[in-house]
């Protein structure tokens, strides 16, 4: 029954920031009454789904002329995921943000935009939600009205536009030659010409440009680190696995052939991201940088998907691993950037090495910083570790050794860059705790979020069920 | 025979206009050259029997945006774009490998006999006439709707920009009087025969809605806009309102999301196709001029 | 009509080029302009070749059209801030 | 299934104060020093509940399931008791030890909540019934006690902790990848007393091998083996109730009962012995032993010389598992009670010294036994049990480390062991005889805590006295029913079908 409330997550966020839009000051009521009722559609949708697919027609008209929904496992789970952290993230902005501002309705529609292409199985319907996911995010950063802010907006939209155009060009490729925008129908029609390889080699591009992989990762760390807290929790959290859900889509179900070549150097690709981002994060001085290097390091682990995935017996799992550890970077990541955010409203800036002060004052929010940390980490009672154990297991499993070292060194970075911010709390012993001077709830909801995190380690079966049965039984949509 | 010189005439023209546009130092140069490529274009499209495509391309692709580039380059008084030689020569050697991979990629190609078939004999169960205009509001709906999303998510993003932007100097000359009250009207007019005629003859929402807005621009820029209550809140988002609810509407009735019933297809397709046309023009009007009459 | 899609590949790819090389936000915009329409000149062409004129593309590059006027709106609006704020020469943290 | 509930009431015992005691003010002392020993007198009950269940013989088992073919096990059996019955009384004493030592001292709360989650790791570590659970809390107690090394906030202790980390979280990665490669090819990594792999016997033994040297050298960060241990001398900046903690009960006591796991429970002796990995273990714990009392001789500090002191004594638990024979066996693991019981007392009486009058060198022990007779005479009897003085507890292990190595025909291993008594001696004779014999220098004590009715505050006092006694007690009453070399005997038996 749940399953007939769906189309409301793609239609009653847009009503609402419509609502939003014309009456400014009531935004942010209206925007958590919309973000509360996704959020507890999501989950209970979650548990009482069947996860081999569900497929809507758009407009009654079947696959090659009319637009198909196909929701299953895998965006069933990123769904559930969005919609609780774009509640948390309200909840949060809600006292971040006080008075009336433009963030409500732009979230709103971000969140309209998310759910439609998790439920997107039409390649040109994917081009228009990242433009409207894109267009969102930026508006969003540009929203701090400070120069930094507003040159990282400039050189986000640049690479926002760029990478969508690069992926309607593909899809323009596709079209012409095989006369259908479905994704499944798409698989079956599809074969390895010269202008297909480049036209998936566009697309590929594109995408990896917005869900900022390495090398292409240039604009994250200053549009990510200059935004507002929340906003910079979304995105991180959110907007960049967005794009890189469409590049496993493509991986997964229209790609004509998976060559072990480049599977590899995408699995390098992963590995220069989790090298570079890491060691950027040592070094950055300040606490935001630090988080926004965090996030193009972890970025590299989804790269492992795919020479993990090639091996016939693994897929499974892999995808299982990957996604896990989209989730539970996710919630780690958003209360890291809410962490980061209260440490710098309580200081006034984000110097890492004089924010001693501020940490022995705000002493939830370094225990939210602890908790999402052993996420990040991939310490044992944690989402982060039962991700990273599934990763390992399929690596040894199909005898690919390079990635097991590769999983445990970047595990043992994220701990040197986390602990920079760990052994704040224990610098300054000898200083006065002055009073924390911060609404209560914007050091709740991290906490909260990182309990989440950690919570995940112990129970994770229900989402990792989800994500392998979707795997398994991509269903025919027949034309 | 003449009409394959037409053809290559034009390929030429936009090939030139793309060169210059990309790779010239005066960026008000590369903005006329833009608008003229949007412009030639619009040709091809005619040529390759796209009317709808080709009203939409000079009134939108070439129109707003030719007004909002010059806008925007006036506001920020005169930028220069410096190109090294450097960058120059790597675009030429760029353009010729291009060249010669297109050719290549363009004879290994697949093509197959696209959808034309399948759109022609699913036409009459979509109640309307004009294939585009069956494609956009009834095969496909699900994209125009999130495609007006997309506008509301421009606005509202302008607008949280408040940029402080002084209102141009109406300069009431007489050329500019004349040209308002022949052109507005006939605008006006011709708009809604292009909403009309949509349903069976190239037209539609999009074209309408990018008229109406000329027109509104030629209005401010005379400075006798009429005070239009509600131009900031009602009138950009009733599109988006009309069509969402269609949505909700005919998924409460059907149990498919935008599968039009209860009515003929074509009423809910014309009521949609209104409202969607005002608020085009209302938001394109608003992105050239965001703050204008800001009373709510 | 080889000869259009031919250049419609052309056109993606200079603008391509132009818009990693070239710096200035302006000229970045206009190529991601122009590599819209050569997109768009690349479907309707495709669509052309066929006997029945396929309505599918059409529609798509209407989209895109409207698409690429709000990004790009919405791109100069923000050069527009981002001189604001420079000559206002605050905001600097 | 069996009453589960005990082994989770354990764990709780020590995770719900810790849950409090976070949230406590700095001020409300009162209430944190009840919760504390609130939580350690639970703990002891239900463990005596649990041994005597264990006695009549019912089983404990929870599992709990994590990933599609891992489970989250806790499970009572005989090895597991012994360390949980050694880390729980050892930890009611501690407490009592740090609430006296930390008195009007800064971020007490902290200190505590990340004292009683430190324990509450341990008990997990000893109750784990299968490899992943253990590798789990064994991660968790790197977490938690790096709070405590750092507690003081120094630059030092900064750096101390960093250092902890490094060689602690390194050797967890190395660890997480053995497991991992033993889960891919042996499945569910339950332990069974004659060990898992002792079954298996179409694995072959060169990757059994490397797997053992990653969990070993995983393990061996914490027991401080050789090349390992450079982390557990710095570690000497924490507080004294900190560094008696981790060197006696927690931290190097699970490395070292990791070793143990491994070798009996996971591959098995006798398999572990035909794999001939067990003979290299012994070498490397014969040379950390040596190499342990050897720098112990030129430390001039009281504390970094019982670091190293430990560092060699752990390696006669690794030394007793390495030699495959059942009386080294019950020499290793009782050993890992009666280290555990005198290095505690040797800590305390050490931290006794430096609260009180501020003594931290050799040099200023002189004639010390005069002014603190008591802590000295703890000092003393500990000090010789170390050496291997009958009756105390050390002569017991030492006696059974050297029946076994005869009785597995490796004489080399007795002159290891006779070699690092003459050390043991070397090194903590001295500190006796200048304590008892020679003329006290006023001038480099600073009288820190007045001696009123004792020489000491009282809280400080009582603990070294009560592990003093259980250690003589250990080693006097080794024959009894529930003495810990009855147990080792009890476990040894079962390793050995």
């Amino acid at each position: 029954m749940i399953e007939a409330l769906v189309p409301l997550l793609v239609f009653l966020p847009l009503i609402g920031a419509v609502a939003a839009f014309i009456r400014e000051r009531f935004g942010h009521g209206v925007a958590l009454m919309v973000l509360g009722a996704g959020a507890t559609l999501t989950l209970f949708h979650f548990f009482t789904m069947d996860h081999h697919g569900w497929t809507m027609n758009l407009g009654g008209w079947a696959a090659p002329l009319g637009i198909v929904w196909y929701l299953d496992g895998l965006s069933a789970t990123l769904m559930t995921l969005t919609w609780l952290l774009g509640l948390a993230i309200g909840m949060y902005a809600r006292t971040y943000l006080a008075g009336s501002t433009p963030f409500w309705a732009l979230l709103l529609l971000m969140m309209s935009g998310m759910s439609a292409l998790f439920l997107a199985n039409d390649l040109f319907n994917i081009y228009v939600m990242l433009e409207i996911i894109g267009l969102s995010a930026v508006a969003l950063v540009a929203l701090a009205n400070k120069r930094e802010a507003v040159r990282a907006a400039v050189t986000y939209l640049m690479v926002s536009l760029g990478g969508s155009i690069l992926y309607l060009a593909g899809v323009a490729f596709l079209y012409t030659q095989y006369a259908t925008l479905d994704l499944f129908l798409l698989a079956d029609r599809i074969d390895g010409t010269p202008l297909t390889w480049v036209a998936l080699g566009l697309m590929g591009v594109g995408l990896l440009l917005k869900s900022a992989m390495f090398p292409l990762h240039f604009w994250l760390p200053g549009a990510h680190s200059n935004a507002p807290a929340p906003v910079s929790a979304l995105l991180s959290a959110l907007v960049v696995k967005a794009s890189f859900f469409v590049v496993l889509r493509l991986w997964r179900d229209i790609l004509p052939a998976q060559p072990d070549l480049l599977a590899w150097a995408l699995g390098a690709m992963g590995v220069a991201a989790i090298l570079y981002g890491s060691v950027q994060a040592l070094r950055t001085p300040r606490l935001k940088l630090l988080v926004a290097y965090s996030t193009v390091a972890q970025l590299g682990y989804l790269m492992l998907l795919f020479p993990l995935s090639i091996q016939a017996g693994y897929a499974a799992n892999a995808y299982a691993g990957v996604t896990f550890f989209m989730v539970a970077h996710g919630i780690a990541k958003a209360a890291l950037f809410m962490a980061a955010g209260n440490l710098q409203l309580h200081a006034g800036h984000d110097r890492l090495k004089d924010l001693g002060q501020a940490a022995v004052a705000l002493q939830p929010t370094l225990f939210a910083v602890a908790l999402a940390g052993a996420s990040i980490m991939g310490l044992p009672p944690s989402g982060g570790f039962i991700a990273k154990w599934t990763l390992l297991g399929v690596s040894l499993g199909s005898g690919q050794w390079i990635w097991i070292v590769v999983l445990l060194g970047g595990g043992l970075l994220s701990v040197a860059y986390i602990f920079r911010v760990l052994s704040l709390a224990f610098q300054s012993s000898t200083m006065p705790r002055r009073a924390s001077g911060i609404h209560p709830m914007l050091q709740l909801v991290p906490l909260a979020l990182g309990g989440i995190a950690v919570a995940l380690g112990f129970n994770p079966m229900p989402i990792i069920e989800a994500i392998t049965q979707a795997h398994a039984a991509a269903p025919q949509v027949t034309p | 025979m003449t009409l394959v010189f037409i053809d290559y005439g034009l390929a030429v023209m936009l090939a030139v206009l793309t060169l210059t546009t990309l790779f010239s130092a005066q960026i008000d140069r590369a903005i006329m050259s833009f608008v003229g490529a949007g412009l030639v274009a619009s040709l091809i499209w005619a040529r390759l029997s796209a009317p709808d495509i080709a009203i939409a391309e000079a009134a939108i692709g070439a129109g707003v945006t030719g007004a909002l580039l010059l806008a925007t380059w006036h506001r920020l008084d005169k930028p220069e774009a410096p190109i090294e030689p450097a960058s120059l020569l790597v675009g030429i050697t760029v353009t010729v490998v291009i060249l010669v991979a297109a050719a290549l990629l363009v004879m290994t190609m697949t093509t197959t006999s696209g959808l034309g078939a399948l759109v022609q004999d699913k036409l009459p169960l979509s109640d309307v006439g004009n294939p585009v205009t069956g494609v956009l509001l009834n095969f496909r709906s699900f994209d125009t709707l999130m495609e007006i999303g997309v506008l509301l998510v421009t606005l509202v993003a302008v607008k949280s920009l408040n940029l402080n932007i002084a209102p141009a100097a109406a300069a009431p000359g007489p050329v500019l009087d004349s040209l308002v009250r022949v052109a507005v009207p006939l605008a006006v007019v011709f708009g809604g025969y292009v909403l009309w005629a949509g349903a069976d003859t190239p037209g539609g929402a999009f074209q309408a809605g990018a008229i109406w807005s000329g027109a509104g621009l030629l209005l401010y820029l005379s400075g006798n806009l009429p005070r239009l209550p509600l131009l900031h809140s009602f009138w950009p988002t009733i599109g988006l309102v009309t069509f969402t609810t269609a949505a909700l509407v005919t998924y409460a009735l059907t149990g498919v999301v935008l599968q039009y019933a209860l009515w003929p297809a074509g009423l809910w397709i014309v009521v949609i196709e209104v409202f969607a046309a005002l608020s085009i023009a209302a938001t394109l009007f608003l992105l050239v001029v965001p703050d204008t009459l800001e009373g709510k | 009509m080889t000869a259009y899609l031919v250049l419609a590949v052309v056109m993606i790819g200079l603008s391509g080029t132009a818009l990693v090389l070239r710096r200035h936000p302006m000229i970045k915009l206009l190529a991601v302009n122009l590599m819209g329409i050569g997109i768009f000149l690349w479907l309707i062409a495709g669509a052309h070749t066929a006997q029945v004129t396929d309505s599918v593309p059409h529609a798509l590059v209407l989209t895109g059209i409207v698409v690429a006027v709000s990004a790009t709106a919405f791109g100069l609006a923000l050069l527009v801030k981002q001189k604001e704020l420079e000559q206002a020469g605050e905001g600097d943290d | 299934m069996s009453a589960g509930w005990l082994l989770i009431a354990i764990i709780a015992s020590s995770a719900i104060p810790a849950a409090i005691i976070f949230c406590l003010k700095e001020s409300s002392v009162r209430l944190r020093t009840t919760l504390n020993l609130a939580g350690a007198g639970v703990k002891i009950l239900l463990v005596a509940v649990l041994l005597y269940g264990v006695s009549q013989g019912n089983s404990y088992e929870t599992r709990w399931q994590l990933v599609n073919d891992i489970d989250l096990v806790l499970h009572a059996d005989a090895l597991s008791l012994l360390f949980i019955t050694l880390s729980c009384v050892l930890w009611l004493v501690t407490t009592v030890y740090a609430i006296g030592y930390l008195e009007d001292s800064p971020n007490r709360s902290r200190f505590f909540g990340f004292f009683s989650l430190c324990v509450c790791a341990t008990v997990g570590i000893a109750l784990a019934g299968n490899l992943i659970t253990f590798l789990i809390f064994y991660e968790l107690l790197t977490l938690t006690t790096y709070p405590l090394v750092v507690h003081r906030g120094t630059q030092t202790a900064l750096r101390a902790g960093r250092t902890y980390l490094v060689y602690t979280l390194g050797g967890g990665a190395l660890l997480v990848a053995g497991v991992a490669w033993l889960k891919s090819i042996a499945g569910p990594l339950d332990f069974t007393t004659t060990g898992i792999l002792s079954s298996m016997t179409h694995l072959d033994p060169h990757t059994l091998s490397w797997i053992f040297l990653l969990l070993i050298v995983g393990f061996g960060v914490k027991a401080a083996l050789v090349p390992l241990h450079g982390w557990l001398p710095k570690a000497m900046v924490a507080p004294a109730p900190v560094s008696s903690l981790l060197h006696a009960v927690a931290v190097v006591k699970a490395g070292a009962f990791g070793i143990v796991r491994v070798v009996y429970d996971v591959y098995g002796i006798e398999f572990a012995q035909d794999l001939g990995v067990l003979m290299p273990l012994a070498f490397v714990a014969a040379v950390t032993i040596l190499y342990g009392s050897v720098r112990a001789l030129f430390q001039n500090e009281i504390k970094p010389r019982l670091a190293y002191s430990t560092i060699s004594q752990v390696s006669y638990i690794a030394l007793g598992a390495a030699i495959a024979g059942p009386l080294a066996t019950v020499g290793g693991l009782v050993h890992l009670v009666h280290q555990g019981l005198m290095k505690i007392t040797l800590f305390f009486c050490a931290g006794n010294f430096a609260e009180t009058l501020q003594v931290h060198k050799v040099g200023e022990l002189d004639g010390i036994g005069r002014r603190m007779p008591m802590t000295m005479a703890a000092f003393t009897l500990a000090a010789l049990g170390m050496i291997g003085v009958p009756p105390i507890a050390g002569f017991v292990s030492k006696w059974y480390l050297g029946l076994g190595a005869m009785d597995a025909a490796n004489p080399w291993v007795i002159w290891v062991l006779v070699g690092s008594s003459a050390l043991n001696a070397m090194y903590f004779l001295p500190l006796i005889y200048r304590g008892w014999w020679k003329q006290p220098q006023l001038a480099n004590w600073r009288e820190n805590i007045p001696a009123q009715r004792f020489e000491t505050h009282w809280m400080l006092l009582i603990p070294p006295l009560v592990t003093a006694g259980l250690a003589l007690a250990a080693g006097l009453f080794a024959g009894a029913q529930f003495s810990p070399l009855e147990w080792a005997q009890f476990i040894a038996r079962l390793e050995y079908r």
